[in-house]
């Protein structure tokens, strides 16, 4: 935490910006930086429920409940782990690679100045990061993992995987001391989901109509509906993560909208090339990519560059979108095209354009530090690595516990009725209402069948 | 054999199961269609547009019985989808030639009688 | 309002945040107040098309648009009828029981400060409340009230029990002269709409189908995705509460985000533990459950408490909910199990975890204040029985004026066709283009069938 | 821009709201005002996506994602030209007319101070304005307009027509010098697209089954999420115009939630008056009209005068509505109607209602300055003249080098499969997955049809 | 009694029911559906999936009607439907050994003789 | 000439389908519908109303064939859908009487034997 604090207020210091609260010492709290925070944590917080949208019109009508839930249900565990632990491993001082249990249940995590913002604040800025990227994952493991694996899973995988890699990163870790630049999570939040989404569709295996049916997205006005709510959420999430109503914010947010429509373009002109179509899959996707790109490099760059590194990041997730379809690696919702090579891009392009004039500290390859980019290289390698090789732990253990697949069955149904017990969209037709005494909780009306398996020889003759 | 398509009153269909079960007829088809006959038509407009809607929803069912199943399938459905008000829809009796049940094969009675699955 | 402002600037003062304005005579308004009152106010809006979409997933198609309607006319209505009356009567100086027409058209509100932003401000985001507060009834008698009667509901209620309420709590009346807690509106918008849902689902009766069909939820995403946009706006809701960006919005803000996030756990382990399902629409109704009950305790309690507050707060709703549905009450969206019995948990929540130490003022139970609950009860009594009771006679003399229910035919048809001459999803099969000639406004074309008739016996021989 | 900026300056002063950053040389920049400015950005940004909705609800399903996409791709195309040159056409020195390529490429563009908030950001937030503009004309030409067309439509639209008249009235040209109020682009933003939509709709002609088939909304919901959040947006819209966190901010946000209820309302009691029903489009386009004719006034006019301007704007657009449809102008979705006839009216009303003692600088025709009036009305002409005339230039050069309407084909199953190569809703159904040697992306898989049309005939006896 | 199965193009469906109407055939049941058959086939592209589409829409409609409406049914049908170009569709003719009308029990001609709703 | 009415999975369509233009079946209409038999009934939960789902997604396909077909389309049918598991389906045939194609106004076989598209 303090190294992110620091980190931005260094840049600060130098662009002369709302210096007046620098200066003043009793008034540590702004009460502008604050205004901007709240509505920047509002905004990420939305990103959620926009991801649960963009991931369950992806999907087909049978599931797309559990597709939309498992976003949902990250902001009830995740939410709740993060004030529990999460933020405590995360951010207490504790060492290099991981924190400490010292603000668990938030003790001592007050309405203190955190830099310029209420310490409460900043945590909760901070869970929206935690919850949001355990339900990025799900895009990998969408139609047929049980729903009560993935929770356990996200469950750990937060504790075990986001916190201390973001430990690392902004909670005064190692990765965070090499000097690697990361402003709002290209490494914490899209490359970790992204490894840990690989090795999870390796785990799961495919779908059993992978490869074989035409899985199509049953609703893609909801994909566009999210890919339109998270681009507003991102601003949040880039520009609040100057943790100040500052040069560095504006910065950040400005590159969150000048790079996605950069690689609206490109991407599109590459669709039109292909296939003579521009596909509004592609251009929701494009969105996400391009603001995955400009994560990590939001208040370090500059509006040109990232209009550049936007137009430079559609190409390797376009062709390894198509390429992953051809493969036998069900990523359904290609959370590794998306997220990891777009946060590499991202990540590695930061190490290219990042310039002192803009971000008042760090300057990349492009303005005579060429050492940066192996900073940001070594940051993505460990990353990856770390959270790839824990999250296949996590599954195995999960899986010998409870069991990861959902049944033929229920893979064949859909999950919604099957983990969820309710149908997307419904017209009511063809069913009965239940009173009490015929309810059983198992999912399945047994009455009704085992009357007539015992009666159906007896009608058999006559029935017809 | 016969085929008994039955067009009724969406809001009256599970009645119409209901009735369908008890007289021991399990096999059925159902389709959302949307039916025009003597119902008055109602009108819609979207902004500068009014448009007369011809079509009202129903609900098919093909039904597929044997001879001695006729008399009960059309009796239960015509008693459980009746309001008296115009638009309660139509019973059609066609012939059919052949019934084969896809999983086994089994042809005409013995492919409409239901078998439960068995692990439910 | 006074009372409202005057008890946060108390609690400001104690906590030393943005004292800079406090001690400011001349800059009395705070830009950064304003700014985050200006976001928050927006945040609010967007709660009523929010609660659109959350009611009108939970209905069938037919009656799809009707529903979503009886919210967005409310943006209409009781938004005019606020500035022309609500506000004074609710925050004009008055009496004990209700404020005056000092203010009516706005008369003498303007740009001056009022606390920290200018007064104009204040009553645009008071105003937020009054119309979404209208617009919850409307769960209570979704497919079955006419369109027009509803109109004519939400007006004649916002001013003789909106206002007034409001003005017993917040605009200098008697609870709040009690020192009755309610951080945004736990009894002034929650308890009072439901309990005038309670009274309008028993005086219009059931709707016909009711517990002989099973009613459907025809659109579940739409259900999420308005439970998602309902907690986005809810942060404005609470954090704007504060009337300030400092640290008791802070609280406030985080309170909103970790209180629903408990609920939402506990909602679906109860889900699970019963069905063996953890349902979408159980998920979308704990989000909902969670932030009515924070709601008055948002700015009072720690964040620890929240949760606490949010866990606890589940288990009364969640099975009222079931209870319901075996009832002869078709509150049909459950307002009175979301927003009373959610809204009651709260308000006496808030009077048992109540922290000075947080809130810079007042202690609840657990700090030794057993009062504060006496007081809480008292508030909740109040509002409940006179909402109820000002409802009753409302729709009495409005079912005298114009007739509640909708006709069997219209309820039949849905009552999208009928009142409101659409359809919320058409493919114009069947649909004719009328030329101006043809078209009558009595939803019916009558020529036709009129000819028909005529004709019919005519053709009879023939006729197919 | 100085203008526009100057002439807000010059109120505040007269609020004497949030003086002490005009007092203080040294934070010319403020903390607030930059926070609100950051939020209004993400609002503005969101109108675009919010836009897709309220459009693509209103055409057939299967040209559903081609409405969504058209105002999708402004998000990229515009943005990207804004950045290029659009930025510097529109606000650049220049002259009268234009602006000028000294800011092209951003040259210049940093965090400096303009006003009290980042040059950046001004920059930004106008570029949503540029970016939305574009996209409502695309209401016009739905159903029937070659995507590849529109895209360089919307190009060479920007650059050619936006540009200058945004220079025009708010970049130090002509119109602003001559006093013009246009608070948040009534002009520059509603009557220019509408003229566009007008002279587009002529230009490509009618639908082939306008006028003859009943062409329905296929998504009435989309219409109200739409809606809602376009109004949700345009608080930034015309709060973040004042570019400041005060006074005039405050008006302008509170004008902004006021008229379009008022709106609402009229247009509901209209409808209800001629059909008997009170339509839920109706409610939508309502919302939108009101949204559009407080725009130009939302900064100038009392609040109250905004609830009579917003009730006044519903009248002459909901008949032109009436009269459109039955006239040959295939303005598909009535951009003309609701932005033109909204614009217009709210453009001339902010010359009658302007209120000095509200916005510090400039009185209407109520309050004595008659002359206002007429400086309007020649800035509308003068911008829905050019706007028409540089429109009609455009299409029929795009129109020569690439052809402006689909084939009758493409309209006929519709430019979803066609230009998109997707279904908004799809099923799966019939969908055969193709193996990577059977695609060619002529958007017909040959293959097969010509080797039946090679067989057909041996098969015929036999077949079938 | 006859049952007229026809496949029409959704477009042409507005023009098929007034000709029908015309023809004073005024009950009718119309269902959605997807056909496969002479025409070209489209390609879609869903992110790294391509597909072929192999149904393109239409729509259905049952006619039940008496022998002497055969002919004129079909001709309505077959007049409005056609426009020349591949996919216009097919017309079916099943023989149906009974009708009934639910509402009042009446069978076979009279009970496809709609009734217009009174209160319309 | 007759009229083939085949319920199946709906995931089994695609391979259906394809069954079918391998034995030069290229003519046909699906519709969705949902389906009653043996299956095990599911139950759905919506806050405190539980129902039980009497009815599982099927799709129906119609085509009509000339007698020389009967048999193969038939077996691609059966063989194509088959899963083993209770809910394959059924396959009734009917008799028909006449089949136009509208386009051409062509009678019977002639009206089924599809002609592709010439601009594809
Ligand atoms: N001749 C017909 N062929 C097919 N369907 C018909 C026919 N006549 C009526 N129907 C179906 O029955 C429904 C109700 O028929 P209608 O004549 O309106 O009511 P009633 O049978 O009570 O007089 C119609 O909506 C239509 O779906
Ligand atoms: N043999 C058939 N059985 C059932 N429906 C058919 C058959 N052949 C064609 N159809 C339906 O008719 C539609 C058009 O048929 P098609 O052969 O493509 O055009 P045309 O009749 O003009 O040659 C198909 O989409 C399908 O719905
Ligand atoms: N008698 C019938 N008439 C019409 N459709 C039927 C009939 N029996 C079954 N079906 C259809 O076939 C489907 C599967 O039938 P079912 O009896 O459950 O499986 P199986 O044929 O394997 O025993 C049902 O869902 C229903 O759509």
């Amino acid at each position: 935490m303090q190294r992110r604090v620091l980190f931005v207020l260094g840049a600060l210091s130098v662009l002369s910006v709302s210096d007046a609260w620098a200066q003043d010492a009793e008034a540590a709290i702004s009460a502008a930086d604050t205004a901007w925070l709240l509505a920047s944590t509002a905004l990420v917080l939305l990103m959620t429920p926009a991801l649960a949208f963009f991931y369950g019109g992806l999907v087909r009508a049978k599931n797309a409940l559990n597709t939309m839930m498992m976003s949902f249900v990250a902001l009830g565990v995740s939410g709740v782990l993060w004030v529990v632990a999460g933020y405590s491993l995360a951010f207490g001082e504790g060492g290099a690679f991981i924190g400490d249990f010292s603000m668990a249940f938030l003790n001592g995590v007050g309405l203190e100045p955190n830099g310029s913002i209420p310490h409460l604040l900043f945590m909760g800025f901070q869970g929206t990061f935690y919850i949001i990227t355990a339900a990025l994952i799900s895009g990998a493991v969408v139609e047929r993992m049980r729903f009560g694996a993935y929770v356990f899973f996200i469950a750990l995988w937060g504790l075990l995987v986001y916190a201390p890699i973001c430990h690392w990163v902004w909670g005064g870790g190692w990765i965070g001391d090499l000097g690697a630049l990361d402003f709002a999570g290209g490494a914490v939040v899209h490359i970790n989901a992204a490894a840990g989404a690989v090795v999870a569709a390796l785990v799961l295996g495919t779908r059993r109509d992978y490869g074989r049916l035409a899985l199509l997205p049953h609703h893609v006005p909801f994909v566009l509906l999210g890919a339109g709510l998270l681009w507003f959420g991102w601003f949040g999430f880039n520009g609040g993560s100057a943790l100040a109503a500052d040069g560095i914010a504006t910065l950040a947010f400005i590159n969150t909208m000048l790079a996605p429509a950069a690689t609206l373009v490109v991407w599109n002109v590459i669709d039109y090339m292909r296939t003579g179509k521009a596909t509004a899959v592609g251009a929701a996707t494009a969105i996400v990519v391009g603001l995955v790109a400009i994560t990590p490099a939001a208040g370090f760059v500059s509006p040109m560059s990232a209009v550049g590194l936007g137009a430079i990041a559609a190409l390797p997730s376009y062709f390894v979108i198509q390429w992953r379809a051809r493969t036998k690696l069900d990523d359904s919702l290609d959370v590794f095209a998306a997220h990891g090579i777009g946060g590499i891009t991202g990540a590695l392009l930061t190490g290219v354009f990042a310039d002192a004039v803009w971000n008042g500290g760090s300057n990349g390859l492009l303005f005579g530090n060429a050492g940066q980019l192996g900073i940001q290289a070594l940051s993505i390698v460990a990353v990856f690595a770390y959270s790839a090789a824990a999250t296949f732990v996590i599954l195995k253990v999960i899986g010998l516990v409870v069991g990861l697949r959902a049944d033929k069955k229920a893979e064949g149904i859909g999950l919604d009725i099957l983990n969820h017990g309710e149908e997307a969209y419904s017209d009511g037709e063809g069913a009965i209402l239940l009173l009490d005494e015929e309810i059983n909780g198992n999912g399945q009306a047994k009455p009704a069948p085992v009357k007539r398996v015992a009666e159906t020889p007896v009608y058999e003759p006559a029935s017809v | 054999m016969k085929l008994i398509k039955a067009i009724v009153r969406p809001e009256r269909l599970s009645a119409v199961l209901k009735a369908l079960f008890r007289a021991d007829v399990h096999g059925l088809t159902v389709t959302r269609v949307r039916g025009h006959g003597g119902e008055s038509e109602l009108e819609e407009t979207y902004r500068g547009t009014t448009v007369k809607m011809e079509l009202t929803e129903k609900v098919m069912l093909d039904i597929g019985v044997s001879e001695p199943f006729v008399d009960a399938t059309i009796d239960a459905i015509v008693g459980a989808a009746r309001t008296g008000e115009v638009g309660d829809g139509k019973v059609f009796v066609l012939p059919v030639e052949k019934i084969y049940r896809i999983r086994t094969g089994e042809e005409d009675r013995a492919a409409v009688t239901p078998v439960t699955a068995v692990e439910a």
